[in-house]
């Protein structure tokens, strides 16, 4: 276990305490954000290879010898692409607030039981 | 030499994003927040820096460039937010 | 009380229960296989500087082309949820205009991160960033005119044309792929060129304008469409 | 060197994110939420990956901000004091 990776999972632990404990729907939405940004420094800290740099050949690198230079490029794709993902979907969710709070002018989550049972 | 002049450097730019960082943490007011949000923002700019010279790899500044010219897009929004404009 | 002794409980479990999970992370000292059959094979096989983007274009395409496909799920979501009421009782308050530094400053930076925004997607196989950065550059400077012009619209006839067309030419440059060369999205259509140039990498350049596009224009929409509901 | 800054940034992105939990008013939640993505792109920058800072620099300072705020101020009605 690294370093990166213990921040990036309490990000995760402490937006789940989050999600669970709070009220309000945009705070629950703020709690999903943070376990966004946990998960993705998890992701990215597997790839890391120390003393290692960026996949990214220019002068500083000699093509022939890039593997013992560069890190692992597979995680930084996973995330760059699950990041633009993650604002399309916390938007989403925001808009879905914004019209539950129209439906009954309350944002907390205990007023919508009709589902409760 | 050079890595006294580097560690030195980086001990000053974290002293001053603790700083930054307790500011905007501890903030009595909104207001408060968002300028030590201002002030994170350019110190991050600089560590950016800082690791590039320490990777010594010169496209990392394309980074910093980024930075410098989107970020201030979050603070402006929160100002129009705050006076009713947004 | 009892409810928050149920929630410590479930994070109790979830902690123990992810707790190997994180613990197996051990720090590399070499890549995997996969990852060295990129690296090794990537520059001279698709004449990318930029190794993620190379995984990104053509090696692991069709994640991309998903990616964009639950991008443009959200996007119509969201439309579809903040759609304009037109029998609207409330009529939408007056919003501040807004300050003439703010005014001045947007008209003298936004063609400049509009350039910027370019040049990202532009040299995507060359330097850090690409497709997804440059669109989002992009929809930055839109969003910056969108905070001072509260009152300015976006042209929705351009913006879904540009959406559509991104998409479309998008698709088709896949397909092509596979008619000339080895498979979908491959980027062997064109001539590979020069390693490290502007004008290399076979289609990389023209697939990721096209991913900056269409990013950058459902981007737009997402912000435009939460901006202008009234509500 | 690197260490310490990792250690330094991740005790202050921890404490954001309590702090985006725990805080009275929305607004501020929504700015330590800023600040969360902010520190991050410094991290993944140390961890040799410039494209995904880039698009954590893009994405999570300027856009995730600004859709928050888009959704407060059509909800800011609710009896918040968003001025604490």
């Amino acid at each position: 276990m690294t370093l990166v990776s213990i921040i990036g999972f309490v990000l995760i632990i402490v937006g789940l305490w989050g999600m669970l404990t709070q009220s309000n729907i945009i705070k629950i939405i703020i709690g999903f954000s943070i376990i966004d940004t946990g998960i993705h420094l998890l992701i990215v800290s597997i790839g890391y290879i120390k003393g290692k740099t960026a996949p990214i050949i220019d002068n500083s690198i000699v093509k022939a010898d890039a593997v013992n230079q560069v890190v692992d490029p597979i995680p930084s794709a996973l995330v760059l692409t699950a990041i633009v993902i993650g604002l399309a979907v916390t938007a989403l969710m925001l808009v879905y607030a914004v019209n539950l709070y129209q439906r009954k002018q309350s944002l907390d989550i205990n007023d919508f039981e009709e589902l409760k049972w | 030499m050079a890595d006294i002049l580097y560690n030195t450097s980086a001990v000053i730019a974290l002293i001053a994003i603790v700083l930054a960082g307790y500011r905007s943490l501890k903030g009595p007011n909104v207001a408060d927040r968002v300028v030590a949000l201002d002030v994170m923002t350019i110190i991050s700019i600089s560590l950016i820096v800082y690791v590039a010279a320490l990777a010594q790899r010169i496209i990392y500044l394309d980074v910093a460039m980024v930075y410098a010219l989107i970020s201030f897009i979050g603070v402006i929004a929160i100002a129009r937010y705050l006076e009713r404009g947004l | 009380m009892v409810k928050r002794f149920l929630i410590l409980l479930v994070l109790i479990f979830f902690v123990i229960m992810l707790m190997p999970l994180v613990s197996d992370i051990q720090p590399q000292t070499e890549l995997n296989p996969l990852a060295e059959k990129y690296v090794k094979d990537g520059p001279d096989e698709l004449g990318s500087a930029n190794l993620v983007t190379s995984v990104i274009v053509t090696y692991r395409g069709l994640d991309t082309l998903g990616e964009v496909a639950v991008l443009f799920i959200a996007t119509a979501g969201v439309g579809f949820m903040l759609r304009r009421r037109k029998d609207s009782k409330l009529n939408p308050q007056k919003k501040r205009e807004s300050s003439e530094i703010l005014q001045t400053g947007t008209a003298l930076l936004t063609p400049l991160i509009f350039l910027f925004g370019i040049y990202i997607f532009l040299h995507g196989h060359l330097t850090p960033g690409g497709g997804f950065q440059g669109g989002v550059v992009i929809a930055s400077a839109v969003l910056l005119s969108l905070l001072s012009y509260p009152q300015a619209e976006v042209n929705h006839k351009i913006l879904n044309a540009i959406k559509s067309l991104s998409g479309a030419f998008y698709i088709l440059i896949g397909v092509l792929g596979l008619y000339l060369a080895a498979g979908f999205l491959d980027n062997r259509i064109l001539p590979l060129g020069d390693f490290g140039h502007l004008f290399s990498a076979g289609a990389i350049p023209v697939i990721y304008s096209l991913i900056g596009l269409k990013v950058g224009s459902e981007l737009v929409g997402i912000l435009d469409s939460m901006q202008r509901s009234d509500s | 060197m690197i260490n310490v800054i990792i250690i330094v940034l991740g005790i202050l992105m921890i404490a954001s994110a309590f702090m985006a939990i725990y805080m009275r008013s929305l607004l501020s939640s929504i700015i330590a939420a800023g600040v969360i993505s902010l520190l991050a792109s410094i991290i993944y920058l140390l961890l040799a990956a410039p494209d995904v800072a880039m698009m954590e620099a893009a994405i999570g300072s300027g856009l995730t901000t600004v859709v928050f705020l888009y959704a407060l101020s059509k909800v800011k009605n609710s009896g918040e004091d968003n001025h604490g």
